[in-house]
């Protein structure tokens, strides 16, 4: 049974097909348009973009955000059903936690994109130099270098301990020069109940830890607009309102992944609808909240009635930018409620229609709280518009291309699904009494 | 340069630019010695004079060291020279104040256009196809020769000058050359010209000048479509006023009323916009003087002659009863009532008229009755009212010749052109006047032009031989201001930097012509310099002054204020006092409103980047042309902000972008001059249209002004396909409030 | 004491005749970008006058409003900069310095006036109109965003000189390139720290007022608003 | 005195490989590279701060700039050591204006016109100045565009800021070479010592 399992879960690590490397050829050379756009962009200025006064932030800030959000899939999740306990989770929290790190990654590179001359990004780091000049710490810029940088270090903690067990399995099983690797990373790893309790406390410490971390690295970023005097932006409700957007994006993000590991990597056995059905019920919450949210900020500004605030309210709502606007409501609420709400309709096939249309809604609703803004800001004789040119699409669709790539790859490194404690799930005598802590049952059968 | 054109230059080109000099590629070229003493760094301020139009302010310019490249005989090297940096007001000057407009200190840009000409050329293509060839002074001097000892020899009437208005010893000189010479007085041509209003003023009040106002001391100021903050007369001179006028006394404000149909720069500023009918404007003055006299505020008598003029005057001009002009001008008869009891209770009160309602066929009348109701309230040549600069006795002539359209038509005319050599100075008539005048096919029958231009333009462009002119910074300049200060004022400078290119000033050329002319001109000077330098001799000054009036640009010194001078004029019957238009209103509903634009006037600074790119105050349009036209009547024919409409009257057809403007009636279209050249270096070339190009040929009868606001026109919305430079605004929204609920 | 430089806006002087606007071109080596940048947004004005109408045919007016950098007080763009290149100088100017500027163009979104411009390709001057340059104002490159100085070069000469002469310096010495072209002498420059100096006295004119003075950045522009006539006996004939 | 490379050019080190990279893949980068290119043809007819080409780039980046290489070997220490001459002298303007500005060949020529000593470096002298050519002297300090420095010699001079302070001892020197580095520590420390303004828009502007 268990010998079942783990084949079936390392299939794809010991396993390549064909299909495998053109998938990594395609989606290499589609990385490599987007690392050539940006070089197009240092090389001949970021004219070449449709940046422009006084839109001066656009795709490249929208994506930093997007990114950033849906890296509040996977940690923040498999966090919280850790901490709850929630025993269903197991197949799901690894490929969660791997979106985490690396939609991290791409977002942090957007910083560094948006930049005018990015060659001179070691300004935002601390160093000491002759000039005794330092960062300025009350830039939100600087706030979001560290948080970023922090979240990302213990969410690949996060995402690496839990790990050890299953590359010992690999090492057991592996020959040749994957012996050695599998050897160092599992860090001698032998599964004495000792290091079991190790792991097990120290996964509960990073997962009490890193709560406060998610909930603040969004809400930082969402500093880096509401700390500004720009209508629409000066607002206290966008650190609340944007973490509660980005774990619904993450949410639908890690939905549409499983699915797409479950026909990838035929774990039909093991993603099974339940999976979905649950994620989905989390994903009607978030979207709920995420309306109630957009309704507050949106009633506040129309009932405040300020001039400024409503000059970019209008154009969002009627004027220029409402199809994107209601392209977004559409997407965010309008589809997946009734998707997700009624019992009926719930399936896997309609979680991933309601998710891909998170995704999209929630890129649109970035955009759209950076955009209408810069275009429309107090004074109207400086008013201007925003339509993007190609760097910016071909980095953005590169973004995405690099974010399958990595997920290719690391599904090639490790089993995506965390075969250990799905076994400790599966186990008959698992039936345990709960003050039982599981990886101490685990640590026998092993 | 189109955009990726300048990416890629942009980011290739340039390691000229590391200033830090090493490996540096100018030092391959040679490094000639330089001809001057320089102390690096540090600036110097030399006087100028400002020739971009006729307003002659005083400049100071900022000169510091430069690496210019240069050609000395013959061969290109590097040159360290004093090169201008930024031209400034002088402040000691009578009329810019230490001031300058847009205009002025974007004149640095003429001197270092990339496309200035910068040595003779000889036409090698046919006329017009712009093909020219290089050649050396020398040779164009010869061939200029022969042509001129040619004509000389057969018959010395055929020699023709067309030039740009120019005052002070210019002037002097090209009507001493010709008279010499023997050859008809030159022919002036200028867009905007003002003859109507000299015309006017010399009946008036006995002097054919352009008029200065004295808004520091005035009270109640009353505009007809005169934009003198702007572009017209004397603008620096008069914004410093204005700045006066509005916040130099405490406690005391004046009025300032503007009765224009199309808000210009100038009405946008005033406390009351009235907006009458074109070509109404003298009946709404009479009216105004009609409502003074019946109150009694004045006595008819009390306008002198300037009030004789005008027919009824004496019988209090019964037919000017606001009511009876209240649908002619499209104003209430109350506020006709109004607006003259104020002007008549507040003064000093001035009335000025300036720009369209002088290009009316009726301009003439416009101008005297505007000039009387001046009289009427007693304001000429007294302080707060309307002065004329009186004139230091120096040498200056107004160059009056034959206008250009008569010269066109008996050049056309005859078989064999009257003009067999024109000489062309500056002037621009194949982009500036009417097609109705023919001025391109005329002088494609005149067998010899020879060009001092300093850049090809469209009259350029026919010309067989071009001896490029220095610059108004690489020459000696002088100028005696027709207006725009009460004292009498001789604007003198020497060059403030050495000749950038092989140039040579256009007096100075025509003078040596003189010279080796067989037989020679009996001209006494040697050259400009000398002639400059005789002419101020005769001023009332001590001894030694010629260094001191160099150093400070000028002699200036206080006059007598000009009083109206009765007795020169002689009665002569009123002119017309209906304004002809061309075109009639069943076909052609609108008043097509051309008006000399902010940044390039009358189109001849359209080849300046900073004004192409510096937006227009009342539209923010950029390196564009556009129609203003009402909301109201753009609704009517559904055009939208930037839609191309095509603009038609009887004598052509205009494709522009649609200006949505509230400031301008609904039944008039205007349009800024200035763009649409087919030919005016690479900043100007095809951009835009060009409205005078639509205008019809008529004229004030008694002067031969072209009526400029005289043609109707019929517009209509294009297909979006329709090619038109497109609008280019700097400016989002047009209210400063924005909208909150709805 | 330090000085505090400000400048006054007289709206009732201002006749939009846009001299400022091409003296600062002139004087601070203000590339133009063409039409094709120009209609994409990438035209360069610190000093823009800006216009606002008011009403419908006939009964309509139309208000020029010059605007340039208010070297706020509390500037919304100084606390932003992750990198201090936007900074407050001892003589309370907003300092944009070139050379610590990385891009990030987070100082222009949070500047309310929009008076932040950035350079979105390399600044090019067809030659020989790069001979009219500015030696004493440095040329920005591609990547940097750039906005008005109160033409800083000119403050510091003027002080150079006045310390060379062993003297402080006067009300007047000290003149940007705009308040020099002014026309009508809408614009005033001067000391905020001299309560005799003229800048001071027109910044406590009841006409007097600051842009967006609601969002608190404590501009040192102020802006005396346009007066309307009224009729009086100072303004009959006397 | 200089910055310590480590400190300093790590971080570049690091985001220059990106930058490079990046170049590269754009097509046509390898032009960019060397700055061969049809578009150099453009660059003499227009001014612009731009880079020559991403190796000039990397070059100023670091920094880098090369030693000056002079017409003529211009012995200093014979001018004010044996003739006793004093730099202003020649460098005129340096105690009136921002630029210390090297003398052109006139100012040679007032003692050269009769031949003092015969060397091989005073013919070179003649044959300039029979040709009517200027020496083109080569810049021995100065900033990169792209530090944006506004330096003004006269007050440093009236503050009695000695030349050597800066250009080391020139008396020693035969053909000046660059002595003292111009980092901004070299200037910020001198001026926190003697209490001179430190605002970055003393000299950034």
């Amino acid at each position: 049974m268990a010998d079942r399992v783990a084949s079936d879960l390392l299939r794809p690590v010991f396993q390549t097909t064909g299909r495998f490397y053109v998938l990594i050829a395609v989606l290499s050379g589609i990385v490599l348009c987007g690392l050539g756009a940006w070089g197009y962009q240092i090389y001949y200025g970021f004219g070449v973009t449709g940046y422009n006064w006084p839109v001066y932030w656009a795709f490249h800030e929208t994506n930093f955000v997007f990114w950033i959000g849906i890296s509040h899939a996977g940690t923040l999740i498999s966090a919280i059903l850790r901490l709850v306990n929630a025993t269903w989770r197991r197949p799901v929290t690894r490929c969660a936690e791997v979106i985490t790190a690396f939609a991290l990654m791409i977002g942090a590179m957007f910083p560094l994109i948006h930049l005018g001359r990015p060659w001179l990004a070691f300004f935002l780091i601390p160093y000491p130099s002759e000039r005794g000049i330092w960062p300025n710490y009350r830039s939100p810029l600087v706030w979001d270098f560290f948080a970023i940088n922090t979240y990302l270090l213990s969410s690949v903690l996060f995402l690496a301990l839990p790990m050890i067990p299953d590359f010992a399995l690999i090492r057991d099983r592996a020959t040749g020069w994957r012996r050695k690797i599998y050897k160092a990373l599992s860090l001698g790893w032998q599964g004495t109940p000792r290091q079991w309790h190790r792991l097990e406390s120290a996964m509960h410490i990073m997962a009490l830890v890193i709560l406060p971390i998610a909930v603040s690295v969004h809400t930082i970023v969402s500093f880096d607009f509401s700390m500004a005097v720009v209508p629409m932006w000066h607002s206290t409700i966008f650190g609340p309102y944007f973490v509660a957007g980005a774990i619904f994006s993450g949410i639908a993000a890690l939905i549409v992944v499983m699915a797409l590991l479950r026909k990838a990597l035929h774990l039909e056995s093991y993603l099974l609808p339940l999976h979905f059905q649950n994620l989905g019920k989390l994903l009607l919450l978030m979207s709920l909240l995420w309306g109630y949210f957009v309704f507050s900020e949106r009633l506040t500004t129309w009932y405040g009635n300020s001039p400024h605030e409503m000059s970019v309210f209008w154009s969002t709502q009627t004027g220029a930018y409402s199809p994107l606007f209601w392209t977004m409501v559409l997407c965010n609420f309008v589809i997946p409620f009734p998707l997700l709400a009624i019992r009926r309709l719930r399936s896997i096939t309609t979680a991933v229609v309601a998710s891909c249309c998170v995704v999209t809604g929630m890129w649109l609703e970035r955009f759209l709280i950076i955009v209408p803004s810069l275009a429309r800001k107090s004074t109207s004789y400086s008013w201007g518009s925003y339509t993007p040119e190609w760097p910016e699409i071909v980095i953005m669709i590169a973004s995405f291309a690099t974010m399958a790539l990595l997920y290719a790859l690391v599904s090639k490194l490790v089993p995506i699904i965390s075969i250990w404690e799905l076994k400790t799930g599966e186990h008959p005598r698992l039936k345990a009494p709960a003050s039982v802590p599981e990886a101490e049952a685990a640590g026998e059968i092993l | 340069m189109d955009r990726r054109d300048f990416i890629k230059t942009t980011a290739a080109a340039g390691a000229t630019a590391t200033l830090a000099g090493c490996g540096n590629p100018e030092n391959q070229l040679i490094r000639f010695i330089p001809e001057e003493p320089l102390f690096p760094g540090i600036a110097t301020w030399k006087p100028g004079i400002c020739s971009l139009c006729s307003a002659g302010c005083g400049l100071l310019v900022r000169v510091m060291d430069g690496e210019a490249e240069v050609i000395r005989n013959g061969q290109a090297g590097i040159l360290k020279m004093g090169l201008a940096k930024k031209l400034e007001g002088n402040p000691d000057h009578p009329i810019s104040h230490g001031k300058l407009c847009a205009r002025g200190q974007a004149g640095i840009q003429v001197t270092y256009h990339p496309d200035r000409i910068r040595q003779p050329l000889r036409r090698t293509g046919p006329r017009g196809s712009g093909q020219f060839q290089e050649i050396s002074w020398d040779e164009a001097m010869s061939e200029a020769l022969s042509r001129l000892n040619g004509i000389a020899s057969a018959d010395r009437k055929t020699l023709g000058v067309l030039t740009r208005p120019l005052s002070g010893q210019r002037g002097v000189l090209v009507s001493e050359f010709l008279e010499k010479f023997g050859a008809p007085p030159a022919t002036v041509f200028e867009i905007f010209g003002d003859e109507v209003l000299r015309e006017a003023n010399r009946r008036s009040f006995g002097y054919a000048q352009l008029p200065t106002f004295d808004l520091a001391r005035s009270r109640y100021v009353l505009s007809f479509g005169a934009d003198f903050l702007g572009t017209w007369n004397s603008p620096v001179a008069h914004s410093v006023a204005y700045g006066e006028m509005r916040q130099g006394r405490p406690g005391l404000r004046a009025k300032f009323v503007q009765a224009e149909p199309r808000m210009s720069q100038t009405g946008a500023n005033a406390d009351e916009w009235v907006p009458v009918k074109p070509g109404t404007e003298g009946v709404l003055a009479l009216s105004l003087a009609h409502v003074i006299l019946k109150a009694k505020l004045r006595t008819s008598s009390a306008a002198g002659r300037a009030g004789e003029l005008i027919d009824g005057w004496t019988t209090g001009l019964q037919s000017y009863a606001p009511e009876a002009v209240a649908t002619r001008t499209g104003l209430a008869s109350a506020r006709i009532e109004r607006l003259a009891l104020e002007f008549a209770e507040h003064g000093p009160a001035l009335a000025i008229i300036g720009g369209a309602p002088l290009a009316h066929t009726n301009g003439l009348f416009q101008a005297l009755a505007v000039n009387a109701l001046n009289a009427l309230v007693g304001n000429v040549g007294k302080a707060g009212g309307l002065l004329f600069t009186p004139r230091p006795d120096i040498a200056a002539a107004r160059l009056a010749g034959r206008n250009l359209r008569d010269l066109a038509a008996e050049i056309l005319s005859s078989s064999r052109a009257p003009v067999q050599v024109l000489l062309l100075n500056d002037a621009n008539p194949v982009f500036g006047s009417p097609p109705a005048w023919r001025v391109a096919e005329a002088l494609g029958k005149i067998p010899y032009i020879i060009s001092f231009g300093s850049f090809l333009d469209e009259t350029s462009a026919l010309a067989d031989l071009i001896l490029p002119d220095h610059s108004f910074l690489e020459s000696w300049v002088d100028d005696v201001p027709e207006s725009g200060t009460s004292m009498s004022v001789a604007s003198i400078a020497p060059p403030v930097m050495r000749p950038l290119h092989q140039t040579r000033s256009m007096p100075d050329v025509l003078i040596e012509i003189g010279q080796q002319l067989q037989p020679p001109l009996s001209l006494p000077w040697k050259n400009y310099e000398e002639m400059v330098k005789a002419a101020v001799d005769v001023l009332p000054e001590e001894p030694g002054s010629w260094e001191r009036i160099q150093v400070q640009g000028g002699w200036w010194g206080g006059a007598p204020m000009p009083q109206p001078n009765w007795v020169q004029t002689a009665r002569r019957e009123t002119p017309a006092t209906e304004a002809q238009f061309d075109g009639r209103s069943e076909d052609y509903p609108f008043h097509f409103f051309p008006y000399a634009s902010q940044a390039f006037l009358d189109g001849s600074l359209a080849h300046l980047p900073w004004l192409q790119e510096l937006p227009d105050a009342v539209a923010t349009a950029m390196w564009s042309s556009w129609a203003e036209i009402n909301p109201r009547t753009a609704q009517n024919l559904g055009i939208v902000q930037g839609d191309t409409i095509e603009i038609k009257s009887l004598h052509g057809t205009l494709q522009v972008p649609a200006l949505l403007s509230p400031g301008i009636a609904p039944d008039v279209v205007a349009m800024p001059v200035g763009q649409g050249h087919q030919n005016y270096t690479r900043y100007a070339s095809g951009r835009g249209a060009n409205p005078l190009s639509i205008l019809s040929g008529v004229t004030e009868p008694e002067t031969g002004a072209l009526a400029w606001a005289a043609t109707r026109v019929r517009i209509g919305k294009l297909e979006k396909s329709a090619q038109a430079s497109p609008l280019i605004l700097f400016s989002g929204g047009m209210q400063e409030h924005e909208e909150t609920h709805r | 004491m330090p000085h505090r430089w400000g400048m006054s806006v007289d709206l009732d002087r201002c006749t939009g005749c846009e001299a400022c606007v091409v003296a600062c071109h002139a004087e601070n080596n203000i590339p133009t970008v063409g039409p094709d940048e120009a209609a994409r947004g990438r035209a360069k004005h610190w000093m823009r006058v800006e216009r606002y109408w008011e009403g419908e045919f006939p009964d309509v007016r139309l208000k020029f409003r010059p605007v340039l950098c208010q070297q706020c007080e509390s500037a919304p763009c100084e606390p932003v900069c992750p990198t201090y290149a936007s900074s407050h100088t001892s003589e309370g100017l907003n300092a944009q310095i070139y050379n610590r500027c990385i891009g990030t163009r987070y100082c222009a979104n949070a500047c309310p006036y929009n008076v932040r411009f950035f350079n979105f390709y390399n600044p090019v001057w067809e030659k020989p109109l790069d001979l009219q340059l500015n030696p004493d104002v440095s040329i920005r490159e591609q990547g940097v965003m750039e906005k008005c100085t109160f033409c800083i070069q000119r403050i510091n000469a003027g002080k150079i000189d006045a310390h060379a002469n062993g003297r402080e310096v006067q009300d007047g010495d000290i003149r940007p390139a705009c308040v020099q072209s002014c026309t009508a002498n809408a614009l005033v420059f001067g000391d905020l720290n001299d309560p005799e100096s003229a800048v001071s006295r027109l910044s406590r004119s009841p006409r007097g007022s600051k842009l967006l003075e609601e969002l608190g950045t404590q501009p040192k522009v102020t802006y005396l608003e346009r007066e309307t006539w009224q009729e009086s006996e100072g303004t009959r004939r006397g | 005195m200089r910055r310590s490379f480590v400190g300093t050019h790590k971080w570049k080190l690091g985001l220059l490989a990106a930058a490079a990279l990046s170049v590269i893949l754009w097509s046509g980068g390898w032009d960019a590279l060397t700055g061969q290119s049809s578009k150099a043809d453009r660059s003499k007819d227009i001014f612009s701060p731009a880079h020559s080409s991403v190796a000039q780039a990397v070059s100023h980046f670091f920094g880098y700039q090369p030693e000056a290489k002079q017409p003529i070997a211009f012995p200093h220490n014979l001018h004010i050591g044996e003739v006793e001459l004093d730099c202003v002298d020649c460098h005129i303007s340096v105690e009136r204006g921002p630029v210390a500005s090297i003398p052109d060949i006139r100012t040679c020529w007032n003692c050269h016109a009769t031949p003092l000593t015969n060397s091989s470096e005073i013919d070179k002298l003649k044959t300039y100045y029979d040709k009517g050519q200027d020496i083109p002297w080569q810049r021995v300090y100065g900033w990169l565009e792209e530090s944006h420095v506004r330096f003004n010699h006269a007050p440093h001079i009236r503050e009695g800021v000695d030349c050597s302070t800066c250009h080391g001892d020139v008396r020693q020197m035969t053909v000046a070479t660059r002595a003292v580095d111009h980092t901004m520590e070299f200037c910020v420390t001198c001026h926190r010592e003697k209490k001179a303004p430190d605002d970055c828009l003393t000299c950034h502007y």
